[in-house]
C-alpha cells in the first residue's frame, strides 16, 4: 500500500523540475516540453486524489487536461515551426522582437 | 522448497510462460520469413530458398547466424545512444504487445504448483487499449532510427513513417470502435466470447465480420474489418504501404544505416507486429478461437479436422521426402512426415487432447490466413506514393471508419430500445 | 555546381539529396542531385559518366570489323541493335548490298531484342514502383529470348551476331520451332503483365498524370522513341526512314497522346505486340537457304570451304584479319529505331583501315537530358517513375 | 525512298542559297547524304533558318571530327531531321584548332545541350552562350580532351603532362 | 517493503531521473526521450493505483501522439543541440533557489497530514471506466463538447500556422 503523500511528493518534485527546466532551458521545444512535464505532475496529483477518495472526478479532469495538452501541442508546435522558419533559431533569446 | 515455489507460483509460471512465448514467437518469426520467401517465390514462379536443408527449411537458421556474425557497422556521426536504442525499442514494444493476447480460453487441463495455467501472459480488462497504447509507442523505434542514423534517406524514412503511423493509428482505432460498441468491453477474451452465440449455432455467423447472433442483431462489420486491416498493413509498414523503407526511393528508409543484429531486430519487430495484427484481426472480427462450424451433433466430425489434416499432410511430406534429391532430405523429411502422421493418429485416439487443441488450432489457422494475406499483397501490389498514402488514410479510411462507428452506434441503440 | 536555391533572406530551406550513383532505382550508375523541399523536387541535376568506357576512342584504334564487338557493350540491353546500326553505317560507307535473307534475319533478331529490352524495362520499372512479381515474370520471358540468342549466336548477351555485310552464322537447325514456340507463348504472357498492372488502381495512381512531357518539349529536347510517340507523334525510323527492308513488313506504329508514365507503359506494351508481328513475318520471309553475307572480296571474309581450296580466298582472309579493309574517304550517318529511340551511328573515314571518327547517337543520353524538365515540381517517388519510363541504359548514356 | 530524301535535300540547299548567298560554302553529296558546309560564324543563323523555314525540327545528332594535323582541324557535324518532310541533312562547320569557339545551338534546339557538352568534354571546343558548359562524361578535374587525335588511345598514364601537346586545358 | 511499494519507488525514481535528464540533456531529442520515460512511468503509477483507463489514455495520447509530434517537429526542423547564451540575470541568480523553494513549499503543503485526505491511495473503484464515461457524458457534457471545439480550433490554428505563404 502506497501512502497518498508519496504520490503528492513525487508530483511536487516533478512539477518543480518542470519549473526549473522552464526557467533554465533555452530551446523553445524543450521549454514547451517542460510545460508538458508540469501538466503531467498535476495529473498525477489528480489521479492520486481520485483514487484516494474513491471518486472518478479526478480522472475526468485528467482527461480534460490531456485534451488541452494535445490542443496546446498542436498550436504550440505550429508556432515553433513558424519561429524556426522566420528566425532560423530555436533559441528563446532570439525571439526578442518585443524586447526593448 | 516446494512451499517457496508454491508461494511464488504465479510469478514463476508467468516468467516461464514469457520465456516460452518468446521462444515460440521468435521461431515462428524465423519460419515466417521462410514462408514469405517461399510463398512470394512461388507467386513469382521461382523456387525461393532451397539450398540450406530440405526445401530450405534451415534457411532461417542460416540467416540468423549470418545476422549474428556479420560486422556491426556504426556509421560516423550517428547519435550513438539513440542509434542503439531505436532497434531495442522496436523489438521490445512489438514483443510486449503479444503479452495481452489470449491464445485459448481454457487453462491447461492440469495444475502446476497448484495454479491453473492459462494460455496468455496477462488478460487485463482493457487489453485492447493496452495493445493500442503499445502500438502508439512503436512509432518511436522507427522515427528515432531514422533520425539517429545521420543519413538523409533514413531521415526521410523516419519522417514518413512517423507521419504515416500517426495517421493510420486514427483509422485503426476508429475502425474497431464498431466492434467495441457491439461487445461493450475492452477485454479481448470477452470480445471473443460474445461472438460465440451465433444464429442457429452456425459458428461463423456469429463472428463480428458477419455478426448474426441469437439476439437477432445483424450488423456485419465488414467495412470496419476492411478499414482495420488496411490500416493495420500501413501500421506495420508492409507492402503496399511500405513507404518508410521503400527501397526504390529511399534505399531502405529508416534502416538504411543499420546492419547485422540491429537490422535483425527491426526485422523481427516487423514480423512480430504482423503476427500481433493478425491475432487482433482474428480476435476482433473472426471469432478468435471459435470454430467456424456449428456445435450440433451433426457437425461433431469437424472436431477431428485439426487432427485429421495432419494425417494427409504427413503422408504427403513422407512422399515428398522419399523423392527428395539430397540424402539429408530423404532422411529428415519422412521422419517429420511420420511424426505428423503419428501425432494426427494419436490425437484422434485421445479425444480429451483433441478437444483441448480445438481453440488453439482454429486460432492459429485464422492467424495464418492473415499472414498469408500479407505475403500475397506483397507479391502482387505496387507501392503507393507518399501523398496518395496519406490521402487514403485521411480522406478514405478515417471518414469511412467514423461513418461505420456512427451507423453501428445507431444499430446498437436500436437494439437496446427493442 | 550550384545546387541550392537560397531565398532572398539568405535562408536555406531545402535539402540536397544525392540520389545515386549507387541507388536501387537509377538503373545503373546514374547520379542525380535533387534539391528537395520536403518531398517535392525543386531542382534536379543529372550527373552521368560513371560508366564511361571511351568506346568511341577505342573504335578509332580498331579495324572496322574489330570494332563490331565494342558496339555490343554500349547499350547492353540492345547489343544487336548496336551491331546493326554500326554494320549499316559501314555498309553505307562501302556501298555494300546485303542479301535479303540476311536482312530478314537481322530484322527478326533486332525485333526479338526489342522485346527483350522492353521486358527488362517493364520489369525494372514495375519493381521501382513496388510491383515485385512483374519483374520476375519479365525476366522469365527475357530468359527465353536470351536462350534464342544463344541458339543463334552462341552467346546470350554480347552476341556480335550482326556483322558487316550480313550476319555471323547460318541459323541453327530447328530454329523455326524454337522461335515459333516463343511466339506462341509470348502474347499470353504479355496479357499476364497487363492483368497485373494495367487496371491496377495503385499502378494507375502511380503513373497516370505523372511525368507529362509536352510534344513540343519532347521535340525540342530531341527526344525520340517511345517517349516521343507517347506524346503523340508517330516518328519511327522503321517507317520514316526504312532500313534493312523494314518497308516490306506490315506493322503499325502505336502512339498515345497523354504522354505520361502510363501512356509510355501502354505504348511499350503495344510495341511488344507489334514486334511479335514483325518477328512472325520475318520468320515467314526467311528462306531455308541462301547467302547470309554479301559477296565482296577483300571486305567480307570468304567462306571456310573456299579458303581450303582457293589460294585467293586464303589471301583475302589473311588480309582482312591482319590489316582490315579501307573504305573510301567520306562520312556516313545511319539511324535506326532502337528500343529506346533513334540510335544513330556516324562514321568518318579517311581512307585508312581504321575509322577516323566513330560516333554513336545514343537515345538514352539524349532522352535523359530532359529529365530535369520532367521531374522538377514532382515528388521524389515520381522521380523514380520518370527515370523508369524514359528508359535509360547507363551503358548507352556513358558509352 | 533514298532519291526522295535527296530531292528534298537539294531543295534545302536551294532555299538556303536564296536566303543568304554566303550561307552555303560547299555542298557534298556522298552515298545519298547531303552535307552543307557553312562558315562557323553563320552556324546559328543557318540552323535557325533550317528550323523555322525548313521545318528541321529534330536535331538528331551533333558530333565532331578531329582532322589533325589538317587545319582547320575540327569539323562539327549537325545531323538534322525534318519529321514533317522526312528529310535528313548534315550541317558541317569547320573550326580552327587554335581557338575552337563556335556559337552554341542550344537556343535553336534544347537537345543540343548535352551533345555540345559532350563535344566540349571530349574534343575541347567552346560553345558560346551555352547555358551549362561543364564536362559531362569525364570527371571535372580531367586533363585533356581524349577524342582529339593527339591524345593517345591508352591515355597519358605516367607520362609527365608537360611533355605532351594539347594539354594546356 | 511490500512489492507494491517497491514498484512505486522504482517507477517514481525513474520518473524523477527522467525529469532530471529532461533538464540536463543538451539535445532536444534526448530531452524528449526523457520526457517519454517520465510519461511511461506515470502511466505505470496510474496502473499501480488502479486507474487503468487513465493509464492507457496517458500512453496513447501523451506517449503516442503528443510526444511523437514533438519528435516529429524536432526531426523536421533538424534542431541541433542547445546553444548556451547569456540569459536573464534574474533567472541565473534567483531561478534555481526560487524553483527549489516552490517545490519545497508545494511538498510541504501536501505532506502536512490532513485528516481529510485518506492515508492510502489504493481504493479499487469498481467499473471505473464506465463511471468515467457516464460522468463525461452527463455531468461534464458541456465541457466535453467544448473540448472537442477546442481541438477543432487547435487543428485549424495549427494548419494556418504551419501553412506556407502562397506566392
Amino acid at each position: 500500500m502506497v501512502p497518498t503523500q508519496y504520490y503528492l511528493v513525487l508530483s511536487a518534485i516533478l512539477f518543480g523540475l518542470g519549473a526549473v527546466a522552464f526557467v533554465f532551458k533555452r530551446n523553445i521545444i524543450t521549454i514547451f516540453m517542460s510545460i508538458e512535464l508540469m501538466l503531467n505532475a498535476v495529473n498525477l496529483a489528480f489521479v492520486a486524489f481520485s483514487q484516494a477518495f474513491g471518486k472518478v472526478e479526478g480522472q475526468v479532469f485528467v482527461l480534460f487536461v490531456i485534451v488541452v495538452a494535445a490542443a496546446e501541442a498542436a498550436v504550440g508546435l505550429g508556432i515553433i515551426i513558424l519561429i524556426q522558419r522566420n528566425r532560423q533559431s530555436l533559441n528563446i533569446e532570439k525571439v526578442n522582437l518585443l524586447k526593448l | 522448497m516446494i512451499a517457496f515455489l508454491q508461494q511464488y507460483a504465479f510469478w514463476i509460471i508467468t516468467i516461464v510462460k514469457i520465456a516460452l512465448l518468446l521462444f515460440i514467437v521468435l521461431t515462428v518469426n524465423a519460419y515466417l520469413t521462410w514462408f514469405e520467401r517461399k510463398a512470394v517465390a512461388h507467386i513469382q514462379s521461382r523456387w525461393g530458398p532451397h539450398r540450406v536443408g530440405p526445401h530450405g527449411l534451415l534457411q532461417p537458421a542460416a540467416d540468423g547466424l549470418k545476422f549474428l556474425f556479420k560486422e556491426d557497422v556504426t556509421p560516423a556521426g550517428v547519435d550513438r545512444f539513440v542509434y542503439y536504442l531505436a532497434p531495442f525499442l522496436s523489438l521490445m514494444l512489438s514483443l510486449t504487445a503479444l503479452a495481452v493476447i489470449p491464445f485459448a480460453p481454457n487453462p491447461l487441463p492440469f495444475k502446476i504448483l497448484g495454479e491453473h495455467v492459462y494460455l496468455w501472459i496477462t488478460n487485463p480488462d482493457i487489453g485492447l487499449l493496452i495493445l493500442f497504447a503499445i502500438t502508439a509507442l512503436s512509432v518511436y523505434g522507427i522515427a528515432l532510427a531514422g533520425w539517429a542514423s545521420n543519413s538523409k534517406y533514413s531521415l526521410m524514412g523516419g519522417l514518413r513513417s512517423s507521419a504515416q503511423m500517426i495517421s493510420y493509428e486514427l483509422a485503426l482505432t476508429m475502425s474497431v470502435v464498431g466492434v467495441l460498441l457491439m461487445a461493450n468491453t475492452f477485454s479481448l477474451q470477452s470480445i471473443i466470447e460474445q461472438q460465440a452465440n451465433a444464429k442457429w449455432g452456425v459458428g461463423f455467423l456469429g463472428w463480428n465480420i458477419i455478426a448474426w447472433t441469437h439476439q437477432g442483431l445483424f450488423f456485419p462489420q465488414i467495412i470496419g474489418f476492411i478499414c482495420f486491416f488496411t490500416s493495420a498493413i500501413a501500421e506495420t509498414n508492409r507492402a503496399p504501404f511500405d513507404l518508410p523503407e521503400a527501397e526504390s526511393e529511399l534505399v531502405a528508409g529508416f534502416h538504411t544505416e543499420y546492419s547485422s543484429f540491429k537490422f535483425a531486430m527491426f526485422f523481427i519487430a516487423e514480423y512480430t507486429a504482423m503476427i500481433t495484427v493478425s491475432c487482433l484481426a482474428t480476435i476482433l472480427f473472426f471469432g478468435g478461437w471459435l470454430s467456424p462450424f456449428a456445435s450440433t451433433p451433426f457437425w461433431h466430425f469437424t472436431y477431428y479436422i485439426p487432427s485429421i489434416t495432419l494425417i494427409p499432410f504427413g503422408l504427403w511430406v513422407i512422399y515428398d521426402g522419399l523423392k527428395y534429391e539430397t540424402i539429408f532430405g530423404k532422411l529428415i523429411l519422412p521422419a517429420i512426415g511420420f511424426a505428423m502422421f503419428a501425432i494426427g493418429g494419436a490425437l484422434i485416439a485421445l479425444p480429451a487432447v483433441n478437444d483441448y487443441i480445438q481453440p488453439i488450432f482454429w486460432f492459429t489457422a485464422k492467424i495464418f490466413v492473415f499472414l498469408f494475406f500479407y505475403v500475397w499483397a506483397r507479391g502482387t501490389l505496387p507501392r503507393l506514393r507518399y501523398d496518395q498514402l496519406m490521402n487514403v488514410g485521411w480522406k478514405l479510411l478515417l471518414p469511412v471508419s467514423i461513418a461505420n462507428v456512427i451507423v453501428t452506434a445507431g444499430v446498437v441503440i436500436a437494439r437496446s430500445y427493442r | 555546381m550550384t545546387t541550392s536555391v537560397e531565398t532572398a533572406t539568405g535562408v536555406k530551406k531545402t535539402m540536397v539529396l544525392n540520389m545515386g550513383p549507387q541507388h536501387p532505382s537509377t538503373h545503373g550508375v546514374l547520379r542525380i542531385l535533387l534539391e528537395l523541399d520536403g518531398e517535392t523536387v525543386l531542382k534536379a541535376v543529372p550527373d552521368v559518366g560513371y560508366l564511361h568506357t571511351g568506346i568511341e576512342k577505342s573504335c578509332e584504334d580498331k579495324t572496322y570489323s574489330q570494332a563490331t564487338t565494342l558496339t555490343d557493350r554500349m547499350d547492353y540491353l540492345n547489343p544487336l541493335g548496336n551491331n546493326l546500326v554500326y554494320a549499316l553505317a559501314v555498309e553505307k560507307l562501302l556501298g555494300l548490298e546485303v542479301p535479303k535473307r540476311a536482312q530478314y534475319i537481322r530484322v527478326m533478331m533486332v525485333e526479338l531484342q526489342r522485346i527483350s529490352s522492353h521486358l527488362v524495362w517493364l520489369g525494372t520499372h514495375a519493381i521501382d514502383l513496388g510491383a515485385m512479381s512483374v519483374f520476375l515474370y519479365c525476366f522469365r520471358e527475357r530468359e527465353e529470348i536470351l536462350k534464342l540468342f544463344e541458339l543463334f549466336a552462341g552467346q546470350r548477351m554480347m552476341t556480335s551476331y550482326i556483322r558487316i555485310g550480313g550476319v555471323a552464322l547460318e541459323p541453327p537447325a530447328g530454329w523455326r520451332d524454337r522461335v515459333g514456340k516463343f511466339l506462341g507463348m509470348m502474347p499470353s504472357r504479355i496479357d499476364e503483365y497487363e492483368a497485373l498492372l494495367t487496371e491496377n488502381r495503385i499502378w494507375m495512381a502511380r503513373t497516370k498524370g505523372v511525368g507529362v512531357i509536352k510534344l513540343e518539349d519532347a521535340i525540342a529536347y530531341s527526344m525520340t522513341g517511345p517517349t516521343l510517340r507517347a506524346a503523340g507523334l508517330a516518328y519511327d525510323n522503321r517507317k520514316v526512314f526504312p532500313y534493312s527492308s523494314y518497308e516490306e513488313f506490315d506493322f503499325s506504329v502505336p502512339t498515345r497522346t497523354d504522354s505520361d508514365c502510363f501512356a509510355r507503359y501502354m505504348l511499350r506494351i503495344a510495341e511488344m505486340r507489334e514486334s511479335l508481328k514483325i518477328v512472325k513475318q520475318a520468320m515467314e520471309k526467311i528462306s531455308d537457304s541462301g547467302p547470309i553475307k554479301s559477296e565482296a572480296a577483300g571486305i567480307i571474309p570468304p567462306q571456310r570451304e573456299k579458303m581450303k581450296t582457293e589460294m585467293e580466298a586464303l589471301i583475302y582472309h589473311f588480309k582482312i584479319f591482319t590489316e582490315g579493309f579501307s573504305p573510301a574517304p567520306g562520312e556516313a550517318y545511319v539511324t535506326i529505331e532502337s528500343p529506346r529511340g533513334e540510335l544513330g551511328c556516324f562514321i568518318a573515314s579517311d581512307g585508312s583501315a581504321k575509322p577516323l571518327r566513330c560516333h554513336f547517337r545514343s537515345p538514352s543520353f539524349i532522352n535523359l537530358q530532359a529529365l530535369p524538365m520532367i521531374v522538377e515540381g514532382q515528388i521524389i517517388a515520381d522521380v523514380v517513375a520518370c527515370i523508369g519510363t524514359i528508359d535509360i541504359v547507363l551503358g548507352d548514356v556513358d558509352r | 525512298m533514298a532519291e526522295n530524301v535527296n530531292q528534298n535535300a537539294s531543295a534545302v540547299v536551294e532555299h538556303l542559297r536564296a536566303w543568304n548567298s554566303k550561307a552555303v560554302e560547299e555542298v557534298i553529296e556522298f552515298h545519298g547524304e547531303t552535307t552543307i558546309v557553312v562558315h562557323h560564324t553563320l552556324l546559328r543563323s543557318v540552323a535557325l533558318e533550317c528550323r523555322d523555314a525548313l521545318q528541321f525540327n529534330l536535331l538528331s545528332d551533333a558530333t565532331c571530327v578531329d582532322r589533325y594535323p589538317v587545319e582547320p582541324r575540327f569539323e562539327l557535324q549537325y545531323h538534322l531531321t525534318s519529321i514533317p518532310n522526312r528529310t535528313k541533312i548534315r550541317l558541317r562547320t569547320r573550326v580552327p584548332g587554335d581557338q575552337p569557339n563556335v556559337d552554341s545551338l542550344v537556343p535553336v534546339w534544347l537537345g543540343a545541350g548535352w551533345l555540345e557538352r559532350e563535344i566540349f568534354d571530349l574534343m575541347g571546343i567552346n560553345f558560346n552562350d551555352h547555358p551549362d558548359l561543364r564536362r559531362i562524361l569525364l570527371p571535372d578535374d580531367w586533363k585533356g580532351h581524349p577524342l582529339r587525335k593527339d591524345y593517345p588511345v591508352e591515355g597519358f598514364r605516367d607520362i609527365p603532362a608537360t611533355y605532351l601537346p594539347g594539354l594546356k586545358k | 517493503m511490500s512489492p507494491v511499494l517497491l514498484i512505486f519507488f522504482v517507477l517514481a525514481g525513474l520518473a524523477v531521473l527522467g525529469a532530471l535528464s529532461l533538464v540536463l540533456q543538451k539535445h532536444p531529442i534526448h530531452s524528449a526521450l526523457s520526457l517519454i520515460v517520465v510519461m511511461v512511468c506515470l502511466a505505470g503509477l496510474y496502473l499501480l493505483m488502479g486507474a487503468e483507463f487513465v493509464a492507457a489514455v496517458q500512453i496513447i495520447v501523451y506517449g503516442g501522439a503528443i510526444m511523437v509530434l514533438f519528435i516529429f517537429v524536432i526531426m523536421l526542423l533538424n534542431a541541433g543541440a542547445e546553444e548556451r547564451t547569456d540569459f536573464s540575470k534574474l533567472a541565473k541568480i534567483a531561478g534555481l533557489p526560487l524553483a527549489l523553494a516552490l517545490t519545497a513549499s508545494i511538498a510541504a503543503a501536501v505532506v502536512k497530514p490532513d485528516p481529510g485526505v485518506p492515508a492510502v491511495t489504493q481504493v479499487v473503484i469498481p467499473n471505473a471506466t464506465e463511471k468515467i464515461s457516464s460522468m463525461l457524458f452527463n455531468e461534464f457534457v458541456y465541457p466535453f463538447e467544448l473540448t472537442s471545439f477546442l481541438i477543432l480550433v487547435a487543428i485549424l490554428g495549427a494548419l494556418v500556422l504551419a501553412q506556407r505563404e502562397k506566392k
